[in-house]
């Protein structure tokens, strides 16, 4: 087996992760809106039909409920179907079958059902594609007990962390930001599956945590490079799991640096950083020399024009001043 | 027999009025048969009965709210004869005293209740008094914000004192100064808004001096020692000194009367008001009340006055007074005595004979008039106390005799100069005008 | 496929059905009714709390189509389940506890009258959302066609889910992917509170299923002959991979929708009218017409009916309650060695 | 009170205070807190005994009749010969 890396991108390497997971376990197969003949709406499932056939690549109707539900009911009856719902913005039609049977079943049922389903959905704004096809509602899923989220931001993570989320015996959201698609990245040919149960240093620091998650990871990377030429050492860190969170990460990293910013591309009303910044006082009150500084998007329905949307959006700006204000201020 | 009782019609209802029966006693009712009409808060519904029989005493009378589970009726198996007393329709009978619990108000009456010790205190704590008030206004701290730490909630001097320092500080930093042992009070923060970040704290405790090690066992410092000590500051510190006259008539009047009607064991001498003049002199004048350490002055956490106390053999000792500025008067005098009392039998704690914060020497008793000390290092202060005397003295143009004592300061010139020192004097002079606020 | 609307108005003097069998049908209608009214009762005495919705004078929808499924077969059913439940095989002293809250129950006690489970009688719950179980129903008989077995997936609900989306989209991909799935449509007329005629358009249930392209039918719910012999032609038809059926039960519940209704839109003479058709009665009468009832046997069973309700309740009352410690239990699966082996687990896999 | 209880229980008291004072040779007329160096504390504790186990009360104004151990010795005799 050649040691060579392969250039590929974040959407090549999910295609890759469902290609090797359906040749592997003959129960996987891929149901969703136009994922077969027009190979995907942002052609993750490109070539996937004439591989594996109409049986396994099956387009539905425009069903949310319905499909979801039978997603849910196929994983029940020994199946590990995966899931794609177009974007997050459509997942609300299925929110009756993911909350109050996906997430329900094992715990009401005493443990008798379990339901190893995997949904796959695009999240998050930055194509100006407005209020309708922009939300960020990770924040909204990992209140539910009973799913488990997933967040891959590296071309690493789209490829390794399916196989891992079909083999979980219990529902597994996988968020994939629209952005993150034609990220390039190079991997082993034969790349292993990832861990999905902890956050992950992406740039380690002194200073300065800066948590986040999925598409906001590149603007925190860019933010850390511009803090450092100031002498600021930020550290990165990238949740990938966003619930259950990874405590002992987050937590880890405050206490080394003492300060922290969240950049979450959800209203920061109730958001996911809201929660991270509530277990930070939690756990770790006596390490803070100074408030945790959340970067969300502005309270507002996502605007179309692109210098609206921009200024809503978390961006590498906002994210170095938000860096600045704790550890100086 | 059995009973027929108010069904529960749903999770949220748990009690229901009889609003009109629907048999009569004496009926025969097959199961499923509807006994009567229950007005729950949403609506009436006809409650069924769910065994067969004859329906014996109306237990329960239209209009009468009563509990889920609580028998409305008696119901008789076939054959069984109904209660004597025959019931006219829809009057039901007054509940007979074997089944029903006895109407509430028949309890005996509860005797009134008797303010308990914890209702009087949930009252609003005592006012504060004027010259707290007074103190609290001097330092420009809102006695409202101030929750007391005293009896009763009662606001103390040491409460209004901590209020008016309570500067921002990171739980960080308010973390590492309790490690590093760094008063928080004197740090000055440089986060946004005087916030204490814990840079500053690090800061204040590199500059903090390494205290001695003192060992509780050596009581009495001896000759060798001390002649150590005492070269060392003559050497070290460039002294200054200051010295004045007060008047020690007020307070002396004082004394004699409020000793007057206290027993011997509560009586105050006058040493005692002197020191507590120096201790809220020193909390008035931080600047005299700390160290230098490596060129740099680092202020005292708190008050904490040396005594200097000849221990028998002519030994030498000068514990410290803790908190001094946060005794009043007759706990200060109680508080010196027993100072005294254990320096002499050597039962000194640790705390008391790590460094005070300033010395003062009382030779008073020793018959001089006046002393010019030298500084224990690393303090920026002595004052020296000599005996009372009665002197004639000008009082308002007219020539009197009054008891007089020499006050002098002996201080370190790299810390503080003589102004500064003379004012000291004379804060402890006006003081000791006020003894009542000792 | 047929898409003709065909209706069979079932008789229950059919000779075709051999006595004992017919003895097992009153039996099963017996137990239930018995089991329901005591959870009247024990629901008025505060023993049983939260949502009670009996099914009393509809036990021949439950009893005549679960007893042509077979154990590979599975069903999701809705919250008046008590009878899919009994009739399906979930022990009577399990359900009680359920309903008591206790351990024991089928679900731990943590679903209630509204949730029994049973995965081992593949039956995969009620459902509190109306119509919430229909799109996981589609799911199951998808995973079965997808693994060529020829198991048939039974979905129980009311009128009042026929006006839910869920319904419309589950019935459209169910016919249009041809999938094992019956369609049991338990039309009692009312919707809660709301006579069907104030909230289906068109109220011929089955004509509507039909024009999803799959064979409807509507059958006499209180007739148990007639639901079985409607049932066997259905399942028959799907078995043979003709794709999706729909029955349409018409039935009637006796008692309020739940333990708490006024029942103020309907009048009693409508209900004095279906009692007439009683489906324990019509059978009882129709078997003594053919000098097929055993009248002791009869008073036997029911005796022994009323027996098996009594042990439930005295189980379910000296049952213990689950440990609270065991509150987070299963939010997410106990690993359970390689992936979960339970029923419908047996697929390959690495 | 007689003079010889008045001087023991005088005595008494101050070795008390002075454990290693020497009493016997003592003048009457030797000031007392010069002579011990009794500060202002120690003479206050002298006094606070002397009235408890005299069982006679003492104000700051009968101090200097206390000044020697002969004034001691009369002021105690005076003081409770009033009471006996």
């Amino acid at each position: 087996m050649s040691t060579t890396l392969v250039e590929t991108t974040y959407r090549e390497a999910m295609r890759e992760a469902m290609r090797e997971a359906m040749q592997r376990d003959e129960r996987v197969f891929l149901m969703g809106e136009d994922v077969g003949a027009y190979g995907g709406c942002f052609a993750v499932s490109l070539g996937l039909l004439e591989e594996f056939g109409p049986e396994r690549i099956r387009d539905t109707p425009l069903s949310e409920s319905a499909f979801v539900g039978a997603g849910i009911g196929a994983a029940i009856a020994g199946m590990r179907p995966i899931v794609e719902i177009m974007t997050v913005n459509f997942s609300l039609l299925a929110l009756d079958q993911i909350i109050n049977n996906a997430a329900t079943l094992s715990h009401m049922s005493g443990g008798q059902v379990s339901v190893p389903v995997v949904i796959r959905m695009t999240t998050g704004a930055g194509r100006q594609l407005a209020a309708q096809h922009s939300h960020s509602l990770e924040g909204w899923y990992g209140h539910i007990p009973g799913i488990k989220l997933l967040a891959p931001a590296t071309v690493e993570d789209a490829r390794g962390m399916l196989w891992p989320a079909l083999q979980d015996p219990d529902p597994v959201l996988i968020f994939e930001h629209g952005t993150l698609y034609p990220m390039p990245g190079s991997l082993a040919p034969d790349a292993a599956p990832v861990d999905i149960s902890r956050a992950a240093v992406r740039r380690p620091g002194k200073d300065v945590t800066l948590l986040t998650y999925g598409g906001s990871l590149p603007k925190v990377m860019a933010a850390a490079e511009e803090l450092a030429t100031t002498g600021i050492e930020p550290e990165v860190v990238d949740l990938r799991v966003l619930r259950p969170l990874d405590d002992e990460t987050i937590v880890g990293s405050v206490r080394r640096t003492h300060r922290a910013v969240i950049v979450d591309e959800g209203w920061r009303t109730g958001s996911l950083a809201a929660e991270i910044t509530t277990r930070l006082v939690e756990q770790c009150f006596f390490d803070l020399d100074g408030p945790v500084q959340r970067v969300c998007s502005a309270e507002v329905p996502m605007p179309y024009a692109k210098h609206l949307e921009e200024a809503a959006l978390p961006q590498v700006a906002t994210i170095v001043a938000a860096a600045r204000q704790v550890v100086s201020g | 027999m059995s009973d027929f009782t108010m069904p529960s019609l749903g999770a949220d209802m748990d009690s229901g009025t009889i609003v009109e029966w629907l048999v009569k006693p004496g009926d025969h009712v097959q199961r499923g048969a509807p006994m009567a009409v229950v007005d729950t808060d949403k609506a009436a519904v006809e409650i069924e009965t769910f065994q067969s029989g004859v329906v014996g005493d109306l237990l329960v009378e239209p209009g009468q709210r009563v509990d889920v589970g609580t028998p409305l009726a008696t119901m008789l198996a076939a054959g069984e004869a109904p209660s004597a007393a025959p019931v006219s329709v829809g009057k039901a009978k007054r509940p007979r005293a074997r089944r029903v619990p006895p109407p509430r108000e028949a309890a005996a009456p509860v005797p009134p209740a008797v303010p308990r010790e914890a209702e009087v205190a949930a009252a609003a704590p005592p006012a504060p008094s004027p010259p707290l008030r007074h103190h609290a206004a001097e330092l420009g701290v809102d006695l409202a914000s101030v929750t007391g730490t005293g009896t009763h909630g009662r606001i103390t001097r040491r409460d209004v004192d901590a209020a008016a320092h309570r500067p921002r500080v990171s739980p960080y930093a308010r973390r590492l100064a309790e490690e590093l042992g760094v008063d928080l009070a004197a740090v000055t923060g440089t986060g946004t808004s005087g916030t204490v970040r814990a840079e500053d704290v690090r800061a204040a405790a590199h500059a903090r001096p390494e205290v001695p090690p003192v060992s509780t066992e050596a009581p009495r410092s001896d000759r060798a020692t001390i002649a150590a000590l005492m070269s060392r500051s003559k050497r070290e510190i460039p002294h200054y000194y200051v010295a004045t006259t007060v008047d020690m008539h007020t307070v002396v009047s004082w004394l004699r009367d409020t000793n007057r009607d206290r027993s011997v064991a509560e009586r105050i001498v006058p040493a005692a008001a002197l020191l507590r003049a120096v201790a809220l002199a020193a909390r008035r004048m931080p600047q005299l009340n700390g160290f230098w350490v490596d060129g740099v002055f680092v202020p005292g956490e708190d008050v904490h006055v040396g005594v200097a106390i000849s221990v028998r053999r002519g030994a030498l000792v000068a514990p410290a007074l803790r908190h001094a500025a946060d005794l009043e008067l007759p706990v200060l005098m109680q508080a010196l005595r027993d100072l005294v009392g254990r320096a002499r039998s050597g039962r000194l704690t640790r705390a008391e004979l790590a460094d005070p914060t300033l010395t003062v020497t009382d030779l008073g008793d020793q018959g001089v008039e006046e002393v010019f000390g030298v500084i224990q290092p690393p303090q920026v202060a002595l004052v020296g106390i000599g005996r009372l005397v009665e002197r004639p003295w000008a009082v308002d143009g007219l020539l009197g005799v009054r008891p007089l004592v020499r006050l002098s300061l002996s201080g370190d010139h790299r810390a503080t100069d003589g102004y500064t020192g003379a004012r000291f004097l004379a804060t402890i002079d006006d003081l000791l005008q006020h003894p009542e606020a000792l | 496929m047929s898409r003709r609307r065909t209706s069979a108005t079932g008789t229950t003097g059919t000779g075709a059905m051999p006595t004992q069998h017919r003895f097992e049908l009153l039996r099963q209608m017996t137990r239930i009714r018995l089991f329901e009214e005591r959870c009247v009762e024990l629901y008025s005495a505060t023993k049983i709390r939260g949502f009670l919705h009996v099914g009393i004078g509809e036990e021949a929808v439950a009893t005549g189509v679960l007893t042509v499924l077979t154990a590979e077969d599975s069903i999701v059913s809705t919250y008046r389940e008590h009878g899919h439940a009994l009739v399906r095989g979930l022990s009577m002293d399990s359900v009680m506890a359920e309903m008591f809250g206790k351990v024991t129950g089928c679900s731990r006690g943590r679903g209630g009258s509204m949730h029994l489970f049973d995965v081992g009688h593949r039956f995969y719950g009620g459902n509190a959302i109306v119509g919430g179980g229909i799109p996981m129903a589609v799911g199951i008989a998808l995973a079965d066609r997808m693994r060529h077995q020829t198991s048939v997936t039974a979905c129980f609900f009311g009128d009042g889910a026929y006006a839910e989306g869920e319904f419309h989209e589950s019935a459209n991909l169910a016919a249009l992917w041809r999938l094992p799935l019956l369609f049991c449509c338990e039309n009692n007329l009312y919707a809660m509170g709301t006579a069907i005629e104030h909230e289906q358009a068109e109220t011929d249930l089955a004509l509507r299923a039909a024009s999803y392209g799959m064979a409807s039918w509507s059958v006499d719910g209180m007739d148990v002959a007639a639901v079985e012999e409607a049932t066997r032609h259905a399942v028959e038809r799907i078995r043979a991979g003709d794709g999706p059926c729909f029955l349409e039960l018409r039935t009637y519940r006796f008692r309020a929708h739940s333990m708490y209704d006024p029942e103020l839109y309907r009048d009693k003479a409508e209900v004095g009218h279906w009692r007439e058709r009683d489906p324990l009665e019509l059978l009882t009468a129709a078997m003594r017409a053919d000098g097929e009832l055993d009248e002791d046997a009869f008073e036997a069973m029911t005796a022994e009916a009323r027996a098996e309700v009594d042990r439930a309740v005295d189980t379910a009352e000296q049952a213990p309650f689950e440990p609270v410690e065991d509150l987070t239990r299963f939010v997410y699966s106990e690993a359970v060695g390689p992936g979960p082996t339970r029923a419908g687990e047996e697929g390959a896999g690495s | 009170m007689t003079p010889d209880q008045a001087r023991s229980l005088v005595s008494k008291q101050i070795r008390f205070i002075v454990p290693d004072a020497d009493l016997d040779g003592l003048p009457p007329d030797a000031d007392l807190r010069r002579t011990l160096e009794l500060d202002s504390l120690d003479f206050l504790e002298f006094v606070e005994r002397l009235s408890k186990d005299a069982g006679v009360r003492i104000d700051e104004d009968d101090y200097p009749s206390l000044a020697t151990m002969e004034s001691c010795q009369a002021f105690l005799a005076a003081r409770t010969a009033a009471s006996d």
